[in-house]
């Protein structure tokens, strides 16, 4: 897989935010919004690529899914790993842990924006690759570095599983 | 300066595509006042922005450019390798030096391009494609204090999809 | 200048010195002229055109053209203490102030203006310069200044002038030089015998006396001058003489001192007559002819061979070799008076007696200097500086260096072994100056002056050539160690040195104008400091450098202030205020308290102290006031800042609103709540309606009523701040000359005190008083009760908005068309619950009041919330639920007096016809008409009853709008007037019942209902009291019956159950507790059962178990606790219900997705009659425990109430289906599913069906 | 040691200055430095023929003058950024690499995208960064 030095896209995605700011009016959650917005369209287009490149190891489930995208997913896109933990008792819900982000390098968020989830186009991205993969999750920040965390938490929640059939109430 | 880590080449491509579509996704929806206009201006503002950060940043300890023939030539050179794995194949200019044109017969950008069935026009659809990079070229070019303005234009050659010429023209 | 004026300038400092022993006599002559001789003598030392041929060392001769010498008296050849010195330079410089004070000097200069500044900026430093060197003369160390010859002058009168002559010349009369034996004595005499003409003395006895001298004393060294030739008293035509001594005069101290050595104490001769009074032409042409004969016969030649012969004496003792060698060997150390160390050279190695080799050196070569034989000069400067520099007599050595310096720049010579001479002085000056090194130790100024002067002089060598910038760098060097005083002027001078080099260095001609400022500060030489500072305003403001900005600004601002210019200062420090955000607190706050202190003593200006009678200090104040406001435009004071988008306007035009609360709910609400009942011509006033001239965009307001404008103000500064006299600036146009704006509009002011960083919205209100356009244009404040500040509003539309463009929204525009007074309504809802359980209805009343003079009528009513019910009469106000509402409590009322519903028929403003009703909204009347009579008086009341059911649990929000019209015609646009009234009410859960209906055993007629119960609520208890089954439209009645036990099946159907004397009412629900209830329900013979009403068959309940009694009282206790199904607000709440429910199934019916939210609508009449077939209607009538805990005992309902306060009731409305035998059914009635959005789905509660089919 | 940092932007306005000494007064660095950009401009207008070619328009232009008891060092970088540090030692000495620290310093704090060019720098990390440079 083609590597590029990190700045190139690092400076991207920041003045891509920074403009989005301007086209909503500073308005922090539409940016929020967007943000995952155009990372669920980049998921859905991504995970093929994905895919193709990492020797078709097919997940079977959410569990291995997670796994999947810390150990393999994150490395090969991102170069950087997280690890998977704090699962719920029926394992639908866990969390990613990564202590470095290349896309918030340089960053520093104002006070103004302390609302701004700045990386959450990447919970849109897992959202649109998992839905490919016929799980349609939930995906948030719990702690970030941006905002004074000492490591990033994203929150995994699996909805459904829409490959198998299931029965709605009435 | 952090350190230089790698990321995926496909990380930008997918985020670059992605905005240009969501740029033209939200053209569509205000349609009344969609001659796009507004959408290209924030995309070559984001490709501004960034080119001029990377202008700072590629050329820490460079010698001083002494005039704007230099500046055009690192752009060609350097900056263009840095960015797009190539230098520019042909740079051409006029007499007074106001004008350069800068040819690239390999465009990376436009390598993964797979455009939708409808597109009537190639070129229209790829021109959209180009916002982005002009703006990055005009941002480093004003941060050597070379105000101009930059147009891109692609080859009808159906032959070389990918090829594409950046027109400076120096205010 | 150019080198060649330079060199002139120098040859003019260094000349000669010759010095005037007078006797007192002589002196006293003189004097009668207001002169001393020397002074006498002064104008004539200038000798021009001279071509005398000079033959020093050398083997050719050149000559002089002009010469110059100093004429000295004796005790004025010294140099002055340094003290005395600096107190003179000081003077000069604050004189320059003076003076220049008036030219408008301290004026901000542009960059422009001092690039092309032609003139000398700094006038009088050549003055101070020349000062300064003079103050240096007759240093120890050189010898320029040793006198060179000696006058004695002895008057005409003397007895024995020969004798006195010869007596003259004592040490007495010599100066400390010669005294101190540094200076050689041996002096040029020349012998000057005075003759005073108004003298008894003859000028013949005059000329045997000088006979007898030129005899004794040689013919060549005596001379006699007549002066004070004047014969005729003074003023006479030719007195118009220019005053040729002017400031050739000693100045007044060094007079005295000369006159008291003579022994003339009281000189008040020098007061007397203008300057040579009693000297005539002839007497000039003498003095001027003494002068240059003594100079050029006398004098010169003299010099010449005292260069010569000392130049002689030189070569012999220096030029052997033996001597080389000597001073190789270094034979000198051995000399007792030489080889000074420590101390000694500090003192400047002053133990070098005149006839040391070393002084003989120096006079020779500083006499060849002065006879400009630079070449010689030079010569033995050199000699003489490696001497000193091997006895470290480092003064000596400084002073030989400097002279070097001088003498490479007279001969052109190389710059840099000149630049390197300069400085070498400097260095060793220096270190004379401060012993342990320069800046360690306090510098002696008084040495610390030579080094400054060596690099004046280079300096002015560097200018002269044109090097501006290399001129800076001596003066930075010699400034780094001067008084705070001179260092100032130095700095200023490189300062200009920057402006004036090549490429212009701006920025470094700010940086050192700025020192020099600081400087003058330093030492209270305040006009210059403020020369200095605004001089390079320019070139640093307004281009980002906020701190320097802002230390220039503060400086001024002081300066100017203490200068006594407060306008000026005010100026400086206005600006500090708006732009000192990035500085601590503590500094912010300095900046204010200075800043209002000024404007403080402004205000002050012109106020004598102590008391005034009122009108003086109104007088007084009125002035104060002009000079705050001359010296600060209210619209330039920063703070605080007002916040223009952040405009607010609050006022009434047709529409009005009740509480703040309903200020918030969106325009597009309440526009759907009034549709119904606004008029479809005119649809209120619009812009239109503004002033038809301009087409301008008013708003349209009523005389009388008040107009709030919010208006943020903005506290930037790390400190608080006080506003008051907070008030809105405005215009009527109505208003003609000279009427007092207090006739037109009232103004309110407000006061507020903003904590740092704080902004705070602040309402100010203003009462149109009268009909005309108003205009508010400003707002005006006084910022800590000193300084008055003002921000105008935007009139004009924003960018690109034609006028009569509604661009500018209604609560933004700031011009009003004041109509005449209208009725104005004032409403609340008193006893208004802030928290209901759900299904509850309750009474509250509406007070409308009408808070104008005008009449209103035509009151209307709409809502778009079918949980408010207007009433329908005001009898409905009797009692309170839910007595009110039992059967009886209703009694006739007259219909004119009652009011009516309407069915919301929502119309298009513009157009009026019919729109279909908004989807969210439900079918019921919303619109309440009063009784057609109803008129409100000026400041009259009414009161309405409300009734409210509250709908589900949660937020329920009841939005009304009130409706009228004032009575008779009324001018102006508006023709009637809505009051928007908004309120939200906390639903909690209650009671929920599920009815279960299933067919009886044997008989069919009979059904058997189940009602389950259950309490919602965790804490509060609940009774249930009554069950109703509504007549369904077919009129079929159904009769309740109780079924507790057993046997009550053999109950005869219809027959009442008895109540128990004092048994509680109602079945009693504890807290989230369950209970079960039987009932038969049996399809009804008409009118048979107790307790049926029109609309309904009613069962009152008890709990079960209870014991029976008496069943006749019963009954009419029964039936008097029993709730009215016919009662109006029950029948309302009932059908609304029924409307709901309906259009839920509907809906549900249409979508059978699985999403929470109901899309509810009209439900057509096709559905509503299969409803009626199939359903059968039940009441569940509730009742809030009294104090929430279970079996309190009580009596029927109404002493139940009596007893337990306001009591709470509720009515639940569930749905059953009717039966047919052939197919008996279980039918379950549910609860409702919870989620369900207050507005309009209230009812949701009203149990919904689902049907089972079960085969038998 | 370095006594005063500071950053001017290409139309000569002040986009960050920072001193290290303790309770020392910035205003007086503020002046020094508004003042150092007269020797810059010096040097760089116009491209004397000497300064073309080899080691000519070098983006360090080293020592640019002193005052009392400071000297002054500048860098231009080819944004037209100036970069001035403020020594308090006597001895002229080579500042090029703490140039090259601290523009990189620069060019990862404008890589902010919050950070708009042009506009005053006020980065925690890079005051940190600068902190760090003066104690090396």
């Amino acid at each position: 897989m083609e590597k590029i030095n990190a700045e190139l896209f690092t400076l991207t995605y920041g003045s891509t935010v920074r403009q989005l700011l301007i086209d909503n009016e500073e308005n922090v959650d539409a940016v929020n919004v967007q943000l995952d917005k155009m990372g669920y369209n980049i998921g859905i287009r991504l995970v093929d690529e994905f895919l193709a490149k990492s020797s078709g190891a097919r997940c079977r489930d959410f569990k291995e899914a997670a796994e999947m995208i810390a150990k393999h997913g994150l490395k090969m896109f991102l170069g950087v790993t997280a690890s998977v933990s704090n699962w719920n008792a029926d394992n639908t819900e866990c969390s990613l842990i990564m202590d470095d982000n290349p896309m918030v390098d340089f960053v520093e968020l104002p006070e103004q924006y302390s609302n701004l989830s700045y990386c959450n186009m990447l919970c849109g991205v897992f959202r649109g690759a998992l839905e490919m993969v016929n799980m349609r999750v939930e995906c948030w920040y719990v702690r970030d570095l941006l905002r004074g965390d000492d490591v990033f938490e994203m929150r995994l929640k699996l909805l459904e599983v829409t490959a198998e059939s299931y029965n709605d109430e009435d | 300066m952090a350190p230089r880590r790698e990321v995926a080449e496909s990380c930008l491509e997918f985020l670059y595509i992605e905005l240009v579509q969501s740029y033209e996704r939200k053209d569509a929806e205000c349609a009344e006042k969609g001659d796009g206009r507004a959408s290209r201006a924030a995309l070559e503002s984001i490709g501004f922005q960034v080119g001029q950060q990377l202008a700072e940043r590629y050329t820490i300890d460079r010698a001083r450019f002494a005039d704007h023939l230099e500046v055009i030539k690192f752009i060609c050179k350097e900056f263009w390798s840095e960015i797009f794995r190539k230098q520019v194949d042909h740079l051409k200019t006029n007499r007074h030096r106001a004008l350069f044109v800068l040819q690239d017969d390999r465009f990376r950008w436009l390598r993964h391009l797979s455009l939708p069935a409808e597109q009537t026009s190639n070129t229209e659809a790829v021109a959209k494609y180009l916002v982005f990079p002009c703006g990055l070229i005009k941002g480093a070019l004003s941060s050597f204090g070379v105000n101009c303005e930059v147009t891109a234009e692609i080859s009808e050659d159906a032959r070389k999809p990918t090829q594409c010429s950046f027109e400076v023209r120096i205010k | 200048m150019r080198p060649p004026e330079l060199k002139n300038w120098l040859r003019g400092i260094y000349t000669p010195v010759v010095q005037v022993i007078p006797t007192t006599d002589a002196e006293a002559i003189c004097l009668k002229n207001g002169l001393t001789f020397a002074e006498t003598l002064r104008p004539f030392c200038n000798l021009r055109n001279l071509n005398v041929p000079i033959r020093t060392a050398g083997e050719h001769a050149y000559r002089l053209q002009d010469f110059k010498i100093r004429i000295l008296n004796a005790k004025n050849i010294e140099q002055h203490a340094v003290e005395v010195a600096e107190e003179q330079l000081t003077q000069i410089v604050s004189q320059a102030a003076e003076v220049a004070t008036d030219e408008g000097w301290s004026k901000e200069k542009q960059i422009g203006e001092l690039l092309n500044m032609r003139r000398d900026p700094t006038p009088w430093f050549t003055k101070y310069q020349s000062e300064f060197l003079n103050a240096l003369t007759f240093s120890d160390h050189e010898a320029f200044d040793h006198p060179v010859a000696c006058l004695l002058v002895v008057p005409s009168t003397d007895p024995d002038p020969v004798k006195t002559f010869l007596d003259l010349y004592s040490t007495h009369n010599v100066p400390t030089l010669i005294r101190e034996g540094i200076a050689d004595p041996q002096l040029l005499k020349h012998y000057v015998l005075l003759h005073d003409m108004q003298s008894d003395v003859t000028l013949e006895r005059a000329e045997q006396v000088f006979i007898e001298m030129k005899s004794t004393l040689g013919a060549g060294s005596c001379q006699l001058v007549a002066i004070n030739s004047r014969k005729e008293p003074e003023g006479d035509s030719e007195h118009v003489r220019p005053d040729l001594w002017g400031d050739l005069c000693d100045p007044a101290w060094q007079r005295a001192a000369h006159l008291s050595h003579l022994g003339i104490d009281s000189p008040e001769e020098l007061r007397m007559g203008k300057n040579g009074a009693q000297l005539t032409e002839d007497d000039l042409v003498t003095l001027d002819s003494l002068v240059k004969d003594f100079t050029i016969k006398v004098m010169l030649p003299y010099m010449e061979n005292r260069v010569v012969s000392l130049n002689q004496q030189v070569t012999d003792t220096r030029k052997g070799l033996k001597n080389q060698l000597k001073s190789f060997w270094g034979y000198r150390k051995e000399k007792p008076k030489s080889g000074p160390e420590g101390q000694d050279a500090l003192a400047g190695g002053g133990h070098y007696a005149y006839n040391s080799p070393e002084s003989q050196l120096r006079i020779l070569a500083d006499l060849a200097f002065l006879l400009r034989d630079y070449e010689l000069a030079l010569s033995h400067y050199r000699l003489l500086a490696a001497d000193y520099k091997a006895d470290k007599a480092w003064k000596r050595f400084a002073g030989v260096q400097e002279a070097m310096g001088l003498t490479l720049f007279m001969t052109d010579g190389a710059r840099r072994e000149m630049e390197i001479c300069f400085d070498s002085a400097f260095q060793s000056y220096s270190r004379c100056a401060s012993p342990n090194g320069v800046g360690q130790s306090p510098v002696d100024m008084g040495m610390a002056r030579y080094s400054t002067r060596s690099m004046l002089f280079l300096s002015s060598i560097f200018r002269s050539h044109g090097m501006f910038r290399d001129a800076t760098l001596p003066l930075m060097r010699a400034s780094y160690q001067e008084s705070p005083l001179r260092a100032a002027l130095l700095l200023e001078q490189s300062a200009y040195c920057y402006l004036h080099s090549q490429p212009q260095l701006l920025r470094k001609f700010g940086f050192h104008m700025v020192l020099a400022g600081q400087r003058y500060n330093s030492c209270h030489q305040r006009w210059h400091a403020i020369r200095a500072y605004t001089t390079v305003l320019g070139v640093y403001c307004s281009k980002g450098w906020a701190y320097i900005e802002e230390h220039l600004h503060f400086a001024l601002g002081r300066q100017v202030s203490f200068i006594g210019d407060l306008a000026g200062s005010v100026q400086y420090l206005v600006k500090l205020l708006g732009a000192c955000s990035h500085q601590p607190a503590a500094l912010q706050a300095t900046y204010l308290r200075e800043f209002l202190y000024v404007m403080q003593c402004l205000s002050e200006q012109g106020r004598p102290g102590g008391d005034m009678d009122p009108a003086a200090a109104a007088a007084a104040a009125a002035a104060g006031a002009a000079a705050v406001a001359a010296a600060l435009p209210a619209e330039d004071l920063p703070l605080p800042e007002v916040n223009l988008e952040r405009i607010h306007v609050h006022f009434h035009d047709h529409r009005s609103y009740a509480s703040p609360s309903a200020v918030q709910v969106g325009e597009e609400v309440w526009s759907q709540v009034e549709a119904p009942v606004v008029p479809v011509a005119q649809a209120g006033p619009t812009w239109m309606d503004g002033n038809k001239a301009t087409k301008e965009v008013t708003n349209t307001c009523v005389a009388g009523e008040e107009i709030g404008v919010d208006v943020e103000l903005c506290n930037r500064l790390q400190v608080q701040i006080e506003v008051s006299q907070v008030r809105l600036l405005c215009a009527h146009e109505g208003r003609a000359e000279g009427e007092p704006i207090s006739d037109y509009v009232e103004v309110q002011e407000e006061a507020i005190s903003l904590k740092p960083g704080e902004s705070s919205l602040l309402r100010l209100r203003l009462r149109p008083l009268r009909e005309g356009v108003l205009r508010i244009q400003a707002v005006q404040w006084v910022l800590c009760s000193v300084a008055p500040g003002c921000k105008r509003f935007r009139q004009d539309p924003p960018e690109g908005a034609r006028p009569g463009d509604r661009a500018t929204p209604p609560h933004k525009r700031l011009v009003f068309t004041v109509v005449p007074p209208l009725p104005r309504v004032e409403a609340k809802l008193e006893g208004l619950p802030s928290v209901m359980f759900e299904g509850e209805i309750h009474r509250c009343i509406l007070e409308l009041s009408n808070v104008a003079r005008p009449a209103l009528q035509n009151i209307k009513l709409s809502t778009t919330s079918p949980g408010l019910l207007c009433g329908h009469c005001p009898q409905e106000l009797k009692g309170a639920p839910p007595g009110c509402l039992e059967v009886g409590a209703q009694e006739e009322v007259p219909p004119e007096s009652c009011g009516s519903l309407e069915r919301a028929v929502v119309r298009d403003p513009y157009t009026g016809e019919i729109v279909p009703a908004a989807p969210t909204s439900v079918p019921f009347d919303s619109v309440f008409v009063f009784p057609p009579g109803t008129v409100l008086e000026g400041e009259a009341q009414l009161r309405w009853p409300v009734w409210i059911r509250s709908g589900a649990a949660g937020l329920l929000a009841l939005n009304l709008v009130v409706y009228y019209e004032p009575q008779g015609a009324c001018p102006g646009p508006i023709k009637y007037r809505v009051l928007r009234m908004g309120a939200q009410i906390q639903v909690n859960p209650s009671v929920r019942a599920e009815a279960q209906l299933s067919p009886c055993r044997g008989d069919l007629q009979r059904h058997l209902l189940n009602v389950h119960l259950q309490s919602l609520h965790p804490s509060q208890q609940f009774r249930v009291r009554q069950l109703s089954c509504l007549r369904s439209t077919r009129q079929e009645l159904w009769q309740l019956a109780p079924l507790s036990s057993p046997d009550t099946l053999e109950l005869a159907p219809g027959e009442q159950k008895p109540t128990p004397p004092g048994g509680a009412c109602g079945v009693p629900l504890t807290p989230s507790s369950q209970s079960r209830l039987l009932f038969h329900l049996t399809k009804g013979r008409e009118g048979a059962a107790a307790g049926a009403s029109g609309a309904a068959s009613s069962l009152h309940l008890e709990p079960a178990g209870s014991g029976r009694g008496g069943a006749e009282d019963a009954d009419e206790e029964a039936a008097a606790a029993m709730v009215d199904m016919d009662h109006w607000a029950v029948v309302q709440f009932l059908r609304r219900a029924k409307a709901q429910h309906l259009a839920d199934q509907a809906a549900k019916q249409r979508s059978n997705s699985l999403t929470r939210r109901p899309s509810i609508q009209a439900a057509g009449p096709s559905q509503e009659e299969r409803a009626d077939r199939e359903q059968v209607e039940l009441v569940l009538v509730w009742e809030v425990g009294a104090d929430g805990s279970a079996g309190v005992a009580s009596p029927g309902g109404e002493r139940a109430l009596s007893v337990a306060g306001p009591a709470r009731m509720g009515v639940h409305f569930m749905h059953s289906n009717s039966l047919n035998a052939e197919a008996p059914l279980r039918c379950v009635l549910e609860g409702p599913s919870p989620h369900r959005c207050a507005a309009a789905c209230w009812e949701a509660r009203a149990p919904t069906l689902r049907l089972r089919a079960r085969g038998l | 040691m370095i006594v005063c940092a500071a950053v001017v932007g290409p139309s000569y306005n002040p986009l960050h200055l920072q001193t290290f000494a303790l309770d020392d007064d910035p205003l007086k660095y503020h002046y020094i430095v508004h003042c150092a950009l007269d020797v810059i401009d010096e040097r760089l207008s116009p491209p004397s023929p000497r300064s073309r070619g080899a080691g000519g328009n070098d983006p360090c232009l080293g020592y640019l003058y002193s005052t009392e008891d400071f000297k002054v060092y500048g860098y231009v970088s080819n944004t037209h950024v100036k970069f001035l540090l403020v020594l308090d030692d006597p001895e002229t000495k080579d500042v090029r690499e703490l140039f090259h620290r601290f523009h990189s310093a620069y060019i990862d704090a404008v890589s902010n995208p919050f950070q708009l060019p042009g506009h005053s720098i006020t980065s925690r990390s890079f005051e940190a960064r600068l902190r760090a440079l003066a104690s090396s």
